[in-house]
């Protein structure tokens, strides 16, 4: 007899409830999203790109226990840490297993003074300038950055090497300081506390990593 | 021959930057290759774009647009770093750190002028010249064209391979040719054989010219240069009988008389003038005796800007006003000439004395006789043969030897050397009209455009079968020349340079020859016997010298040093007095004249040359354009105003150009300054400006007489840098004569009206560590501009074309402001550089929203362009107005930008051409659109310096670390240095009483400050600038 | 619309529309006194004393708003500070990294923008907004209350009500027209 | 419909002219969004939007190009993006204000106007906030000027005046926004039961969020109407006087005043109130509100123009008062600058709107005459947006160091730009008119005579 006036179901009391709701868990999820996974962490941490030539650092650093500076030459010297010359491997492999198809490759590179493309895993924006002799030289092992990649078949990134990572760095460096003649021992561990050794290191080098923008930025 | 070893040692040497072609760079730095296409890529869309050119442009570009997506910095779309491929040497190099550049030791010669340079080469590419402080002629500095010609050698628009008829041909097709043509004019002595060349300096050219004529005795060489010394050396051989080159020292001189010459800007030598004058006016270095100098010129010059004495006289009364001058000097009894030449000049004299400034004469008088033997007179290269006559004599009588040296010209025994520039050129054209010669070969410059309008040079070509030019750019001679060769620039070709000192350097190249080209030492080879390369040729000039002694002269860039003083004895008048009866008499009728000088783009060989262009002339501040400079008296006599268009007209030629009113110019008199409105040049140069040469003939090259004028009623829009020229008697450049700066040493800190605000905070106290601060002792500084182009060369500034000019958006990060002082046509001008005052309250800093202007713990004003959004409120906010905003990515609108491929929708379409990124600094960021930059203290050379100390634990030496600005500055203005030292340079500088800071009151604190400049005027004619000093 | 759930529906209250804002006023004096707490007044606007004549405590808003406010305050000023002076102190004109005057500003503003968060939002959540569905719908006397009419409603809930008493009580008070809301059987 | 004897207690003004009953209100005013649009609204819309369509078209292309598409330069680096914003900001200022303000001061007659006046401040802050955003140089890091977590640590300067900005605008545009949709939530409910058809119940039902004019929530959403009135008046003074500060803190003579905070917000109110002339001026024609909208609503506001004019025009002449008293070369330069250096035609330009024109409102005939307030207020609106202009341009082209003084000319970007806001702002004001009751109606209600419950019988006592 009666015809409802309702316009809306009752169900419909809880939709704006519903809503809203959903509404702010999405927009805290879009920005958990950029923060978190579009942040270098997750970006770049785990980039193991494949190498024209599977140079194993496992077997060269690792097992041979070849020192980091045998090939990478200018680390101490140079804010560039380079990659070594066809003519670097050439020192023993012109004799050792001279049969491989990939020496071969090297071979060929040498004998035409042709670069082997090799892929770059480290790399920070081009604005930011980093310099590894800085840091070498001042007691920060290269593990701190690189992982170890002396256990490392094929080369990958440990490290986000994201701007709040350095900063990290700079304003801890005790975490990571060590003493100069280990930097390049991947498997170094302190005998005592290392921030004990750190605060000392610091005094001793006379660590001030600064955090002013142009001490990476120009 | 017996440098063979050494060679193959020397290749061995070169090999990171001879080894391959420029865009395959050796590097093993991703960021220096220039082209994608050995990449392999993992992510073919949107990968790779790091190893694009200009990576640093690129990666911020593309940030800029995934920003936008992603929240953390440095992700691409494909969520991953893009590839990047690393190309390390295949065999090893010596000196092949990465990042740590080297310099080579090289030279560089503009006309007779020489100038040994160190090339940094960094991965085998040269990207910054600097000075070589051994070479006596540069002594570590360098002047704009040095700078510049690094453009010039990545100009993307030079001749880049050898062609005939416009048809491609290989050098070797050329070689081939050329000796053919050798060998069958062996058998005719060269008959029918002509040479037109620019000047040339170098050693081996001459040895290789000397056994040409051997060869081919009957052959014609030539040599033309527009902006020359002819007068000087003429004049000087007219009274010594010997082809003398003086050598003034305005260091030692007390009184210093300058007759239109401008040697403290664009004339030859200029930088060691500018070094010795500076050191003449530093009280510091001087105990207070500082020179005197009075200067009389038509138009105002930094010479005349920095004159106590200026006298604006037209170029062609000069002469006159010196007769008047030695009549004068005569009835002193201080000089003595021969009769018959003492009434020739009194005859000349009395025609003018009612003429001259009576008192400006009558001080300027007095001074020569109280500063006997310390007088030193100098008259431009546009004055003729007489006045340089006269004044050597003059000098000889009042000055001592230690003041000025001569020595004789190195290859005087050369007609076409000694032969005038003017009868040269008409000369050659008259002899090819013969028609005997068939083949021409050109050497470098543009005679179609250069030679005066009465030398019809394109007439005289058609009578010539085989034509070649050999040219760094195609220009009018090309055109009309069948061979067209790339020439060599002097950064990638072996060879040698002798100054006019005597003092020769090396040549050496820093990067493998872009192009197919040769130099012309290897030209002369292929004509005097077979092809060698440059090095071998220069070795064998300087066979002397074992390979130990030769790699240390390669090392200094030096190969001897200047020759041993030759003091002019004999001297007859018959000589003067020859040229001097051949003076008019002065006629007293008004009649304009004309006078030609040089500009920026030199005589027009740097017309392709960005930077130059762009860079704001000194007085006028105009850029990418010349004018008919004229006085305001013209102007309001003809009621002009700048940009009116004029035609100009003497006897029977005229051409159209705008007027450029300029305060200090006298009147009835005009100035066409060389070089503009080529109509080939390349795609920056083509159609910039006037061409003058066409009112330019060989009975007046230096000066027309009898100039009209007529409005034709068009309108010309000027870019001039700085529209108003007062200083609206705002305390910025502040300067005080001698007795007044005794008086009151603290002047210049009292000159400031305002209070000082105070702060209502404790502010930070840079207390340790290096705190970096610079000076610009404006005593020194004459406003030469070479800081604005050795920063822009330093820090990746672009060029931003006429237009934006025009919009007020020039990107220069040192400008150096220009004030005029005094009214008319005696006004003068001081020069102030200005860059970011790196004030330690810097106003820009709080405003910035998001940070990206702060302070460095070392008291820099850091600018983060990553991190910048471009609000422009901290340019709006900066009181010195340093800051500059890229309103537009001026690297992509650059002229000879190419379209690139581009990684996303946002990237440009455009970027600048492979070899001019090739100049790109690594260790600066390219900035792309919509930042804001400006001065950094050259920051990046701040951090080499802390990177290398701290390397090897120690401290930062003063001097360790120069500013671009500082190294490249003649006139050693600049120091820069940890204000915290107390033996620094800087802190010394700023110790000084006349130490002062721009904009104080504001309480800036700023880092830069300036010393007051002093002057030392003729206490009698003293009030004339005492008026202008608190301008 | 389904029909059959609202036919069923069970009964909420009786309606009373009146003429004017005095006479609702009015009722709503009379049905208090007559000792009816849950009954509820509809009007196109708020009725002056209409609080008094329910005997309605006042409203909380005020406290809430305040709340709001506060949290912006304390929360804004410490962010700020928190950033600027520990977070990541940099350099900016040689001030103080703590330079609290420089924080007033935005403190203020974010103080605004919470209590009037609060305002807003605390309003909706007392007064039970958005509720789509309401039993006062039904009747066919709601239709033009925020239009010109004046509705009062005794709800069924209330502990003192008898559906015929209400009725004959309200009637008493002289209203336009009288409706049941909801089925008068149970 | 008897007797319409209304007794105006203690008001010599009808706040309604004529008397006519709630549902004569209801309808008049409801009747804009019942009816299908007139002609003249269709015409205009398409007018608008074409407009609209030419700023959106000129915002692409400076994004594409760059901020060199204006006409800035190195002395000049803020134009005509920050002189807009500046401007509609300040139009932005009214309604909130007289919504705010004139209801604390239990003001009657904001009631025809303040739903319009709220209206027209959320489009022009809309408008405003447009300019900011796209007139810093890399639109797509924006996001940099926001306290957002990221992977460089970094955070916004907080002691920047820009920043600031963007906190109080985003504030005021947002409670602007709160205040407006709580007023229209019960008019919605009432446009809700007049619907007829379903898609309109549906929507206007919405957001009516189901309101019924239950006396406990009037009793909530009084106090708490209260509430965002006190919230948002200062909330008003705050906004303009951040917006100065932009300016006032800096350091540039002709910026650096601390005069500016007030003098903002009285120019402010002056040039909102004078948009709200014009634009109610036109409504009140063409939608027969004459009744409601009445000439004396239009006299209270001329006065308020007259009384700001004058407020803004001493502050013209304290400027110049400081400048020369305090003996600072450059502030006394700047200001004899404004007055005679090469921009001195937009300086007078400024003064003749904003302090003479206004003048003429002392007449009480003018002040009553449509056709003239409709002028005046016009004129306000030019010689507001020329205030803006030579603060801005004219501080900027002449600083401190002569060497670097330049001139600014405007682009047809520039130009076309700020076309194109008002494009944008009639746009959402014609949809507003349609799709909105352009008066409060509970409120209008409230004010008649018949909502004064306490009326005893005889005392104009009305029966419906």
């Amino acid at each position: 007899m009666k015809k409802s006036r309702q316009i809306f179901p009752k169900w419909a009391n809880h939709v704006p409830m519903i809503v809203g709701l959903s509404l702010f868990s999405l927009l805290s999820f879009v920005v958990f999203v950029f923060w978190y996974w579009f942040s270098p962490k997750h970006l770049n941490v785990g980039y193991q790109p494949e190498q024209p030539i599977p140079f194993s650092h496992r077997l060269h650093a690792g097992e041979l226990g070849l020192d980091c500076r045998y090939c990478h030459t200018q680390v101490q010297k140079a804010g560039h840490s380079n990659i070594p010359a066809t003519e670097t491997c050439m020192n023993c492999h012109s004799v050792i297993k001279t049969d491989s198809p990939h020496i071969k490759k090297l071979h060929e590179s040498y004998a035409n003074d042709e670069p082997i493309p090799w892929v770059r895993i480290h790399s920070l924006p081009d604005y930011t300038y980093f310099n590894h002799s800085r840091h070498v030289n001042s007691g920060i092992s290269c593990v701190s950055c690189h992982g170890r990649v002396d256990q490392m078949e094929v080369v990958r990134q440990v490290e986000p090497l994201s701007m709040g990572w350095c900063l990290d760095c700079h304003r801890k460096p005790e975490k990571h300081l060590r003493p100069v003649e280990f930097v390049t021992k991947l498997d170094w561990h302190p005998k005592e506390d290392q921030l004990t050794l750190g605060k000392r290191l610091k005094k001793k080098y006379d660590i001030q990593p600064k955090e002013y923008c142009s001490t990476c930025h120009r | 021959m017996s440098s063979l070893e050494d060679l193959s040692e020397e290749e061995k040497r070169k090999k990171p930057m001879l080894k391959k072609r420029f865009y395959r760079s050796q590097s093993d730095l991703s960021n220096d290759e220039s082209s994608g296409r050995f990449k392999e890529r993992e992510f073919q869309e949107g990968a790779a774009f790091l190893d694009a050119p200009v990576s640093r442009r690129t990666f911020l570009k593309l940030m800029g647009a995934t920003a936008a997506l992603a929240g953390a910095s440095g992700c691409s779309f494909n969520f991953r770093k893009p590839v990047q491929t690393i190309y390390p040497y295949a065999k090893r190099s010596e000196y092949d750190v990465a990042d740590q550049s080297l310099y080579f030791a090289t030279s560089m010669a503009l006309g007779e002028d020489v100038v040994g340079v160190l090339a940094k080469s960094y991965e085998g590419r040269p990207i910054k010249i600097e000075g070589n402080p051994s070479h006596s002629q540069s002594l570590g500095a360098t002047g704009i064209f040095q700078q510049s010609s690094l453009l010039d050698l990545y100009d993307p628009d030079r001749q880049k391979n050898v062609s005939y008829l416009g048809k491609y041909r290989s050098k070797e097709d050329f070689s081939a040719w050329l000796k053919g043509v050798s060998t069958e004019h062996f058998a005719t002595q060269g008959e029918g054989l002509c040479i037109l060349t620019e000047a040339q300096t170098s050693p081996t050219f001459y040895r290789l010219m000397k056994r040409f004529q051997l060869k081919f005795p009957k052959a014609k060489v030539f040599s033309y240069e527009p902006i020359n010394n002819d007068n000087r050396l003429r004049g000087i051989y007219s009274v010594t009988g010997r082809w003398y080159q003086p050598d003034y020292f305005y260091d030692k001189a007390r009184l210093i008389v300058s007759l239109d010459s401008d040697f403290l800007g664009l004339e030859s030598g200029s930088l060691l003038a500018t070094k010795r004058f500076a050191n003449g006016r530093d009280p510091e270095k001087t105990q207070n005796k500082l020179s005197r100098m009075y200067v009389c010129e038509p138009q105002l010059t930094v010479t005349g800007s920095k004159a106590d004495h200026r006298l604006a006289i037209k170029g062609l009364r000069v002469e006159y006003f010196l007769y008047v001058l030695v009549a004068k000097l005569l009835d002193a009894r201080v000089v003595t000439l021969p009769s018959t030449l003492v009434k020739q000049v009194r005859r000349l004299a009395f025609s003018y004395e009612k003429e001259v400034d009576i008192d400006f004469l009558r001080a300027l008088v007095e001074d020569i006789l109280k500063y006997r033997k310390q007088v030193l007179f100098v008259a431009g290269p546009r004055q003729p043969e007489q006045v340089h006559a006269l004044l050597y004599l003059l000098n000889k009588q009042l000055s001592s030897r230690t003041l000025h040296r001569y020595r004789s010209h190195a290859y005087q025994q050369f007609s076409f050397v000694t032969e005038s520039n003017v009868t040269s050129i008409r000369n050659f054209a008259a002899h090819l009209k013969t028609g005997v010669v068939d083949t021409f070969l050109c050497l470098g410059g543009d005679p179609v455009y250069q030679a005066p309008s009465d030398v019809d040079v394109v007439g005289a070509l058609k009578f010539v079968k085989n034509k070649v030019h050999v040219t760094l750019h195609e220009n009018d001679t090309s055109t009309h020349c069948d061979w067209v060769v790339p020439r060599s620039h002097y950064l990638e070709s072996w060879g040698d340079l002798k100054a006019s000192d005597g003092s020769s350097s090396v040549v050496q190249p820093v990067i493998r020859p872009l192009y197919d080209s040769l130099s012309d030492n290897e030209c002369m080879s292929l004509l005097v016997s077979s092809y060698s390369d440059g090095y071998r040729l220069l070795r064998a000039t300087w066979r002397q010298f074992s390979n130990k002694q030769w790699r240390s002269c390669l090392h200094n860039g030096v190969l001897s040093v200047p020759s041993s003083d030759e003091w002019g004895v004999s001297f007859s008048d018959r000589g003067c007095l020859k040229a001097l009866s051949k003076v008019k008499l002065f006629k007293r009728n008004q009649y304009m004249e004309i006078g030609f000088v040089s500009s920026f783009l030199y005589d027009g060989r740097f017309s392709n040359n960005g930077w130059l262009q762009e860079l704001p002339d000194s007085i006028s501040k105009l850029t990418w354009d010349n004018a008919a400079l004229i006085g305001v008296e013209t102007a309001s006599k003809f009621s002009l105003k700048s940009g009116d268009v004029v035609t100009l007209r003497v006897k029977d030629r005229d051409i159209d150009i705008p007027v450029f009113v300029l305060p200090g110019h006298v009147s009835d008199s005009i100035t066409l300054s060389l070089g503009y409105g080529r109509r080939v040049a390349g795609r920056v140069g083509e159609r910039k400006g006037f061409d003058v040469y066409p009112m330019i003939r060989t009975d007046d090259f230096y000066f027309a007489e009898k100039a009209t004028l007529i409005k034709t009623g068009d309108v010309y829009p000027f870019a001039s840098t700085q529209e108003h020229g007062s200083m609206e008697d705002r305390p910025f450049y502040r300067q005080a004569n001698l007795s007044h700066y005794i008086k009151h040493p603290e002047f210049a800190k009292e000159m400031v009206e305002v209070e000082n605000l105070q702060s209502l905070w404790k502010e930070r106290e840079f207390t340790d560590g290096n705190q970096w601060g610079m000076v610009i002792d404006l005593a020194r500084c004459t406003g030469c501009s070479v800081c604005t182009i050795a920063c822009q060369a330093e820090n990746n500034i672009p060029i931003v074309g006429k237009e934006e000019v025009l919009n007020g958006r020039e990107m220069h990060w040192i400008r150096v402001d220009r004030y005029f002082e005094g009214e008319g046509e005696s006004a003068t001008a001081v020069h102030q550089p200005v860059a970011c005052l790196h004030c330690e309250t810097a106003p820009c800093e709080q405003v910035c929203p998001v940070a990206a202007t702060v302070h460095g713990e070392e008291g820099t004003n850091d600018m983060v362009y990553n991190r910048c959004v471009g609000t422009r409120y901290c340019a709006d906010n900066c009181p010195a107005k340093v800051r500059r905003f890229n309103y537009f990515d001026y690297h992509q609108r650059n002229p000879q930008a190419q379209s690139k491929d581009r990684v996303h929708f946002f990237d440009y379409l455009k970027e600048p051409d492979p070899t001019i990124q090739l100049q790109f600094n690594p260790n600066v960021t390219v900035r792309m659109r919509g930042v804001m930059e400006k001065c950094s203290f050259c920051i990046q050379r701040i951090m080499k310096g802390k990177s290398d100390a701290g390397n090897d634990q120690r401290d930062i030496l003063d001097g360790e670390v120069q500013t671009a600005c500082q190294q490249a500055c003649p006139a050693e203005a600049i120091s820069f240095g940890n204000i915290l030292d107390k033996n620094s340079e800087v802190f010394k500088k700023k110790d000084l009483h006349r130490d002062y800071h721009i904009l104080n009151e504001l309480h800036l604190k700023a880092r830069v400050s300036y010393s007051a400049s002093i002057t030392n005027p003729n206490s009698h004619l003293a009030h004339k600038k005492e008026s202008a000093a608190h301008g | 619309m389904s029909k059959t759930r609202h036919l069923s529906s069970k009964l909420y209250g009786v309606v009373a529309e009146f003429d004017t804002a005095t006479d609702l006023l009015q009722a709503a004096k009379k049905v208090r006194e007559e000792g009816y707490v849950s009954f509820e007044t509809y009007s196109p606007f708020p009725i002056h004393g209409m609080d008094d004549a329910m005997k309605l405590k006042p409203s909380i808003m005020g406290w809430i708003t305040f709340l709001g406010g506060s949290i912006g305050l304390i929360g804004g000023f410490s962010f700020q500070s928190w950033a600027q002076a520990i977070a990541y102190p940099y350099i900016i004109s040689g001030k103080p990294f703590f330079s609290y005057p420089a924080f007033v500003p935005v403190t203020f503003e974010l103080m605004v923008l919470f209590s009037a968060f609060a305002a807003v939002f605390g309003m909706f959540i007392l007064n039970g907004l958005p509720k789509y569905h309401h039993p006062v719908f039904e009747s066919k006397l709601m239709e033009h209350v925020n239009s010109h009419s004046f509705v009062l409603v005794v709800e069924a809930v209330d502990a003192k009500f008898q559906l015929d008493e209400v009725k004959t009580f309200l009637q008493g008070l002289d209203p336009k027209e009288i409706d049941v809301i909801g089925d008068a059987n149970d | 419909m008897g007797d319409t004897s209304v007794n105006y207690d203690l008001q010599r003004h009808p706040l309604v002219e004529g008397g006519p009953d709630l549902k004569t209100v209801s309808d008049v005013i409801s009747q804009p969004v019942e009816v299908k649009p007139p002609t003249w609204w269709l015409i205009s819309i398409v007018g608008s939007i074409s407009i609209l369509t030419l700023l959106l078209s000129m915002v692409g292309y400076l994004v594409w190009e760059g901020v060199g598409v204006w006409g800035l330069n190195n002395p000049v680096g803020w134009g005509f993006a920050i002189v807009n914003f500046v401007f509609w900001v300040g139009i932005g200022h009214a309604g909130t204000l007289i919504s705010a303000i004139l209801f604390l001061f239990r003001q009657k007659w904001r009631t025809s106007i303040n739903r319009f006046a709220e209206a027209m401040t959320i489009f022009a802050v809309i408008c405003a906030g447009l300019f900011p955003g796209i007139h810093i140089g890399r639109v797509w890091v924006a996001y940099y000027l926001f306290p957002i977590p990221n992977s460089m640590w970094l955070w916004p300067n907080f002691k920047s005046p820009l920043l600031w900005d963007v906190f109080a605008v985003s504030t005021y545009f947002t409670v602007s926004l709160l205040f407006w949709f709580v007023g229209l939530v019960p008019d919605l409910a009432m446009l809700r039961d007049r619907s007829t058809t379903k898609i309109r119940k549906v929507l206007y039902g919405i957001f009516a969020l189901g309101w019924r004019g239950a006396n406990r929530h009037w009793q909530h959403y009084e106090r708490s109407y209260l509430l965002l009135a006190a919230l948002a008046t200062p909330l008003v003074l705050s906004v303009h006087s951040i917006v100065s500060f932009d300016f006032a803190v800096s350091q540039l003579p002709g910026w650096h005043t601390t005069i500016f905070p007030p003098y903002f917000v009285a120019g402010a109110i002056f040039s909102g109130f004078a948009m709200v002339v014009t634009l109610m001026v036109i409504a009140r024609e063409l939608f027969g509100l004459k009744h409601i909208m009445t000439l004396h609503h239009l006299e209270c506001m001329n006065k308020i123009i007259l009384a700001t004019g004058m407020m803004v025009g001493y502050a013209y002449a304290m400027e110049f008062f400081m400048a020369w008293y305090s003996g600072n070369e450059y502030e006394a330069f700047a200001f004899v600058n404004r007055a005679f250096g090469p921009y001195y035609w937009a300086y007078w330009i400024m003064v003749s709107c904003n302090v003479l024109s206004p003048q003429f409102f002392w007449f009480k005939k003018l002040r009553r005459s449509i056709p003239f307030m409709f002028v005046i207020s016009i004129f306000v609106n030019i010689g507001m947006w020329f205030e803006r202009f030579v603060i801005t341009v004219t501080s900027l082209h002449r600083d401190f160091m002569p060497s670097s003084w330049g001139y600014y000319k405007p682009t047809f970007v520039d130009v076309c730009t700020f076309i194109g806001s008002f494009g944008l702002f009639f746009t959402l004001f014609l949809l507003f008119l349609k799709f909105l009751p352009m008066i409060a109606v509970f409120e209008i209600k409230g004010v008649m005579p018949q909502a004064n419950p306490h009326a005893h019988d005889g005392e104009g006592h009305v029966k419906n």
